[in-house]
């Protein structure tokens, strides 16, 4: 199938990783630039409990989101901002409406361009609204909507384009739930690859007609889901060892969309974007603790440490004491962002950065993985095997494992019996996995199918 | 400090002071051209107008008494000192004046309507009476006291109940002033259920007022329209063109319906209402 | 009438100040400290509308708010924090009410204490019921209630109380409409500080009766309105330099508190607590950028630089997606606070100061006040005229005003027309004011009684 | 990287990994005293719950094999794989199992179950039936499917409509199945919405049913009440207490009402419900 697939490091060593730069940065109209020496705020907000019951009150209830960030940007003097939507049902369901309302806060944001010279963007993320178990992923009316609204959205003043699919995630579930990580391997790993070339591929050529970046794909149906479903310290629903293993898995599937012809800024909530920058420098968009709207996570600060993008997560469309929403989370991103700004023009960024990462580096192992020393060992596993997305998803694993089993002998990191426990037994079981990624899709092709009625092995090409 | 901003330059790339980037040319308040347009072109009417223009009290006083030897009262205030009122209130709107010199021109046109309503003789007829009150157990009053203000320089008489003010004492005002509409402040949540209160109670007396408007902190539009006759009121100088419309017959269903209509401009509040 | 006033400053430079280090540390019960070496992150929620509905809804909406708040503590891992109430009109008005809620909450946070053994503290701040226009501020039921509220609290298991009183309310509002600024020194400096001493003396006599420290007083009735109204950089209610002045006055009279036995943490949201510190050396409260929920003050970073707890502001007690508010805001000032504890720790925590403070020192005339190295300055305004309230918060104006000059001069700061043309009219009548405090008080006095109908002058002896 | 961690201290003043604090001391699931209380003592029973406590799908199976050769297919089902299962519900109630202990439990338990229930012939009874759905447009579905897992593996028929389901299959469904319950997942602001006009065409259809729960993202108690036959679920174990308390007759405004009672434990969300 040919595409392209990296089997080097963007980095030389991770000290050259660092907020507000990345190594090919991207522009984007109304004066944007990502990764090119500035960290940029985003806020997403969604829309409010009944605005889709119509397309004309879910286009106002869009503008008047777009018309409070950009009104508080001003007023706080943000240089630049990124608003994100990320679509409801029926904005991707009805590209018309997904094209209404990204034109309606196009102009919103272009008029502020115009009136203050505030840098702006706008980011619409689809929704991915396949349903495996109805009729696969590929070629049905669902499937084809999202490239509609793609299409809308790109034409009507988009900045860029971004999405979490879902492919691998009838196989993922399963795992995750029964702690079975040869199933979340397969998920995430082999069948989630396989989708992201599927859909980003057709992405990155819309997009191509028009003023428009193909920005990336989270693996929120992965990574974020087990980091959510492990929640805090105290959470009983799943390892935080087995969520870092998700995730360093995960890794390997969202640079797909990258190897596809995906930009950048990588789209946010599955938090794997520092290994993924780490493999192919892109821009990357984060959210850490400015999403505490949102998310309990357990890695606020550490997030920060390579953003270039700094986001809260979707957050109910309503008022605070202080204001409406919109508003008052980008000026939460909006500070964050100007501190680490403030850092690297008086260049102190380097220190800044160690200071995030540290702060939360040990506080889980989830923080050990992503630590950005930690996170370039893991990219390097990664392209070790690179042309290979099982082989590298595994090696990403494998190496995770290393890290974080090396932290807690040196005492550093502290585990609770069932994190070690599951650890322990997940890595034997990944170490015990074939080195052919043909034998291990066999392997699973023999027992996946028939325990989950949901998976569908056509919509992966198997 | 051990870093020094002063070494680097691109602060621009932490904030911006649109504030400044943005100001046009200083000009003055006489010479804009919405003020221009409705300015009276001749005296003693122009120079009353610019003194409530320029909040100076002290020149409202003379340029009252000057007129007042030559010109009866009731023009004084209409052709001359509203006029003023009128060019401050689309100064302000505008954002090219503020509070302080909105302020500063309501106590100048008070002295000179005092003056000009002594001279009167007679109680004049005044557009209409408001209640207003700030809630039970709540202090904060700065609200309430814009309001009252706008009110009262717009040709309002306004009884001012001031703040933490029992429920009872708000009814029994209402029903001695008879006022065409009722502006209730509060700021907190354990006290903005109060409007709740007050509104069940005059229900209850069978007083159907027209409106009840209210804003501040907590307080949000939901909660304002989750009782009868709630109205909630956004910026305090939107009281007048409230109470304007309450003269005019609205009744506190329409205020709901036609918020930005009535006040004249885009309420973010209200955007799903347009 | 002889309270200690200060006339020296607790640093010899500003760069001895720094967040987490107070001069004088205080101690609470639950194993918490202030100054010491750490910023306890401090979270305070506003009980719900209807709470107030009887005495059993409002203490279990107290109770739940410390459990929400300290379970989310335990989840994330925070080392310790504070829990403020700012008590609503019903539980100053009924001290039973104050007692009861309490209690329940010093009874959730000593079990979490117990259990997980985190550190942790209560602050209750009473509300200021008395009404000047109502029977003036001394002596009245309403000003007998407060004090018996503070000392429920106080029996009940606070670890501290706190206030912000309305001294000089009448006075200064009249000013702040209309930009006179006699009245405003008036009304913050002389009045505001006349009633604090009444205030806080008795208050620290009550709490020296249990384990509770008094904390202290913030001017939310001058400095906090002033800032509220000013609003962002496009709000044309009240003008910036303006606002700086109210702060610069402000300092002159929360001062008075601590001169009357207040310890801290001083409490937060007039901002005025750098200069304050930087005379007293008493560990201080501060918020900024994770106080949006209630506020958009345009220096969000710049508070964190000396703060020894950080905060947020009330905000609404309800579901966010990511959980209870009261879990929601704590996990936010918590991230911060993390963030400044790593920066101590690993030695950089002067550099990190730094930037928070210029990140914000030039946005806007209040950062520029309020930078430590010119709050440093204006203390030492403040303590040169340290025994005349009057001539202190004068001088403090003057001092400010030195300092926005100078930053404008130096090309540094920029100033729209409005905010140059108020400041230095505001100079110019604060220049010409008499150097005898009881002349200056003469002249007040014989204007603003007769234009200020609810200004009662026996309220203050005068 | 520049800093180095390690070369300082106290990290405490940062972090403090309270689970590992806290942590108590490994003990085997059978020997906790809540599980050995409610064990069966006797053989085949005792395997059989052990095989699912420990969720070993492979030695259900045996066990089941050998039980079933000896016992009726009833008592295997009752008095020994159920038993296991109650074991773990109270183990993952206090926090000492994890979900996906539960979840392999779970999948034990139906290995067994459905071979007792080949071996029995004819259907056997169940404690009633439930429909369960993720509202139309929405693709969240954990949360349904551990309802769906919880419901299967303490006795009910359930009906699992799956997710992204149009409203109108709910209510034929509804009318198809005669649930005792029906239980409803959304996540997100547009797609809650629909439980509301789920309940509406309920109504109409004279359908009165009695539970309609629903959890998730931006589902919140207020919402779920705002509409008749809603009742909040906060976790997914619930469901089955919830359930239980269906069949024995409890009507949805008893469940708003009682919820933390009959879930059985403090419900932070119920928290003035108490
Ligand atoms: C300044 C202030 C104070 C000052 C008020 C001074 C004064 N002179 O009024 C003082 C110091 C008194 C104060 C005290 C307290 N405060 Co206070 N305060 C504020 C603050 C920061 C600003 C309020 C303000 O003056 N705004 C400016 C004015 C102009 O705005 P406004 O009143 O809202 O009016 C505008 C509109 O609403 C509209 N409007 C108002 N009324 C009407 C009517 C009509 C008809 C119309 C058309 C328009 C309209 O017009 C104005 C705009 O043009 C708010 C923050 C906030 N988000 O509001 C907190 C706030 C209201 N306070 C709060 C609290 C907690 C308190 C205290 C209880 C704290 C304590 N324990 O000490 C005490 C009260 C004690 C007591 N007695 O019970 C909380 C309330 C939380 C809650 N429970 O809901 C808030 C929301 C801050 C927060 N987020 O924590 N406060
Ligand atoms: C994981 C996740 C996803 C995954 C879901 C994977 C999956 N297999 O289901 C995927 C990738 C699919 C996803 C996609 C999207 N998501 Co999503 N997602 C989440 C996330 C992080 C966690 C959800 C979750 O699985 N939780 C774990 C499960 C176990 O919890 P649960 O379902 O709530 O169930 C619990 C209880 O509710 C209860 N329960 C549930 N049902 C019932 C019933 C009864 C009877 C009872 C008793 C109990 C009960 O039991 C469980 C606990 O024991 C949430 C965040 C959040 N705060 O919820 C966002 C969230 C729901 N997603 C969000 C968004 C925006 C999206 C997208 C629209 C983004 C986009 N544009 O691409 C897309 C959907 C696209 C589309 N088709 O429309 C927003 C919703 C915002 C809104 N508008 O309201 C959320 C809230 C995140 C956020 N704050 O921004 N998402």
């Amino acid at each position: 199938m040919g595409i392209f697939r990296y089997t080097k490091l963007a980095y030389r060593e991770p000290d050259e990783m660092l907020f507000g730069h990345a190594k090919f940065p991207v522009s984007a109209h109304w004066g944007l630039q990502f990764g090119a020496g500035y960290v940029v705020p985003e806020v997403k907000v969604a829309p409010e409990a009944g605005s889709e019951r119509s397309k004309e009150v879910m286009v106002k209830e869009c503008e008047s989101i777009a018309e409070q960030a950009a009104g508080r940007a001003v007023d706080i003097g943000l240089p630049a901002f990124l608003l994100e939507q990320e679509h409801v049902y029926q904005q991707t369901h009805f590209p018309d409406w997904g094209g209404a309302c990204t034109r309606a806060q196009a102009d919103v944001l272009e008029r502020f361009h115009n009136e203050y010279g505030i840098k702006c963007g706008l980011r619409q993320t689809v929704g991915d609204t396949r349903l495996e178990e109805r009729g696969g992923l590929r070629g049905t009316d669902y499937d084809n909507e999202i490239a509609e609204s793609i299409e809308q959205c790109a034409k009507n003043g988009a900045s860029d384009i971004a999405a979490e699919t879902m492919g691998g995630k009838s196989v993922l579930d399963y795992g995750s739930m029964r702690g079975d990580i040869r199933a979340i391997l397969f998920g995430i790993g082999v069948l989630g690859s396989i989708d992201m070339e599927y859909f980003w591929k057709r992405a990155v050529r819309i997009c191509s007609h028009y003023n428009c970046n193909p920005a990336g794909d989270t693996n929120c149906s992965g990574a974020n889901s087990v980091m959510y479903i492990a929640g805090g310290l105290l959470g009983k629903d799943f390892s935080h060892t087995g969520a870092a293993l998700a995730r360093a898995i995960s890794a390997a599937r969202s640079l797909v969309a990258v190897e596809c012809g995906a930009t950048g800024p990588l789209k946010d909530c599955g938090y794997e974007n520092t290994i993924v920058k780490a493999i192919c420098g892109v821009p990357i968009a984060q959210e850490g603790k400015n999403a505490v709207c949102a998310h309990a996570d357990v890695m606020g600060n550490l997030t920060c440490q390579v953003a270039d993008v700094w986001s809260n997560e979707s957050v109910f469309h309503r008022e605070e004491m202080g204001g409406p929403t919109p508003g008052v989370w980008l000026q939460a991103t909006g500070y964050e962002a100007a501190l680490m700004n403030t850092a690297i023009q008086t260049g102190n960024a380097k220190i800044l950065r160690d200071l995030y990462t540290l702060t939360d580096k040990y506080r889980d192992p989830q923080g050990t993985l992503l630590a950005y020393d930690n996170a370039f060992r893991v990219a390097g596993a990664i392209v070790e095997y690179g042309k290979d997305p099982y082989l590298r998803a595994r090696a990403a694993a494998l190496e995770c494992s290393k890290v974080i089993t090396e932290a807690y002998d040196a005492k550093k990191l502290m585990l609770t019996r069932f994190e070690l426990d599951s650890l322990n037994k997940y890595t034997s079981v990944l170490e015990g996995l074939p080195m052919e990624s043909e034998r291990f899709i066999d392997e699973c092709m023999k027992e996946y199918p028939k325990r989950i009625p949901t998976f569908d092995p056509k919509s992966y090409g198997l | 400090m051990t870093l020094d901003w002063e070494s680097r330059e691109n602060t621009d790339f932490v904030y911006r002071r649109y504030n400044v980037i943005v100001e046009g040319p200083a000009i003055k308040p006489e010479d804009d051209k919405d003020v221009k347009k409705n300015m009276p072109p001749k005296e003693p009417f122009r120079e009353l107008a610019l003194a409530v223009i320029h909040g100076d009290s002290d020149r409202a006083r003379e340029a009252t008494k000057t007129a007042l030897a030559s010109t009866p009262p009731l023009d004084v205030i209409e052709k001359g000192l509203s006029k003023g009122m009128d060019a401050v209130s689309a100064l302000y709107a505008k954002g090219a004046y503020f509070l302080p010199d909105v302020m500063l021109s309501a106590d100048a046109m008070m002295v000179g309507m005092n003056m000009a309503d002594a001279k009167l003789g007679k109680a004049r007829e005044k557009k209409g009476t408001v209640v207003s009150f700030v809630a039970e157990g709540d202090p904060h009053d700065i609200g309430k006291n814009l309001v009252v203000m706008f009110l009262r320089s717009n040709g309002y008489e306004v009884v001012d109940l001031g703040r933490d003010v029992p429920n009872a004492d708000v009814v029994s005002a209402v029903k001695k002033a008879k006022p065409v509409m009722l502006t209730g402040t509060a700021l907190m949540t354990t006290t903005m259920t109060n409007f709740h209160h007050v509104s069940d109670m005059l229900k209850k007396e069978g007083i159907s007022l027209p409106i009840f408007g209210c804003g501040g902190g907590a307080v949000k539009r939901d909660f304002v329209e989750s009782y009868d006759m709630g109205v909630y009121g956004v910026k305090a100088f939107h009281a007048t063109k409230l109470a304007d419309a309450a003269v005019a017959g609205k009744t506190w269903k329409d205020m709901r319906k036609e918020y930005p209509k009535i006040v004249g401009e885009f309420v973010g509040e209200y955007a799903d209402r347009l």
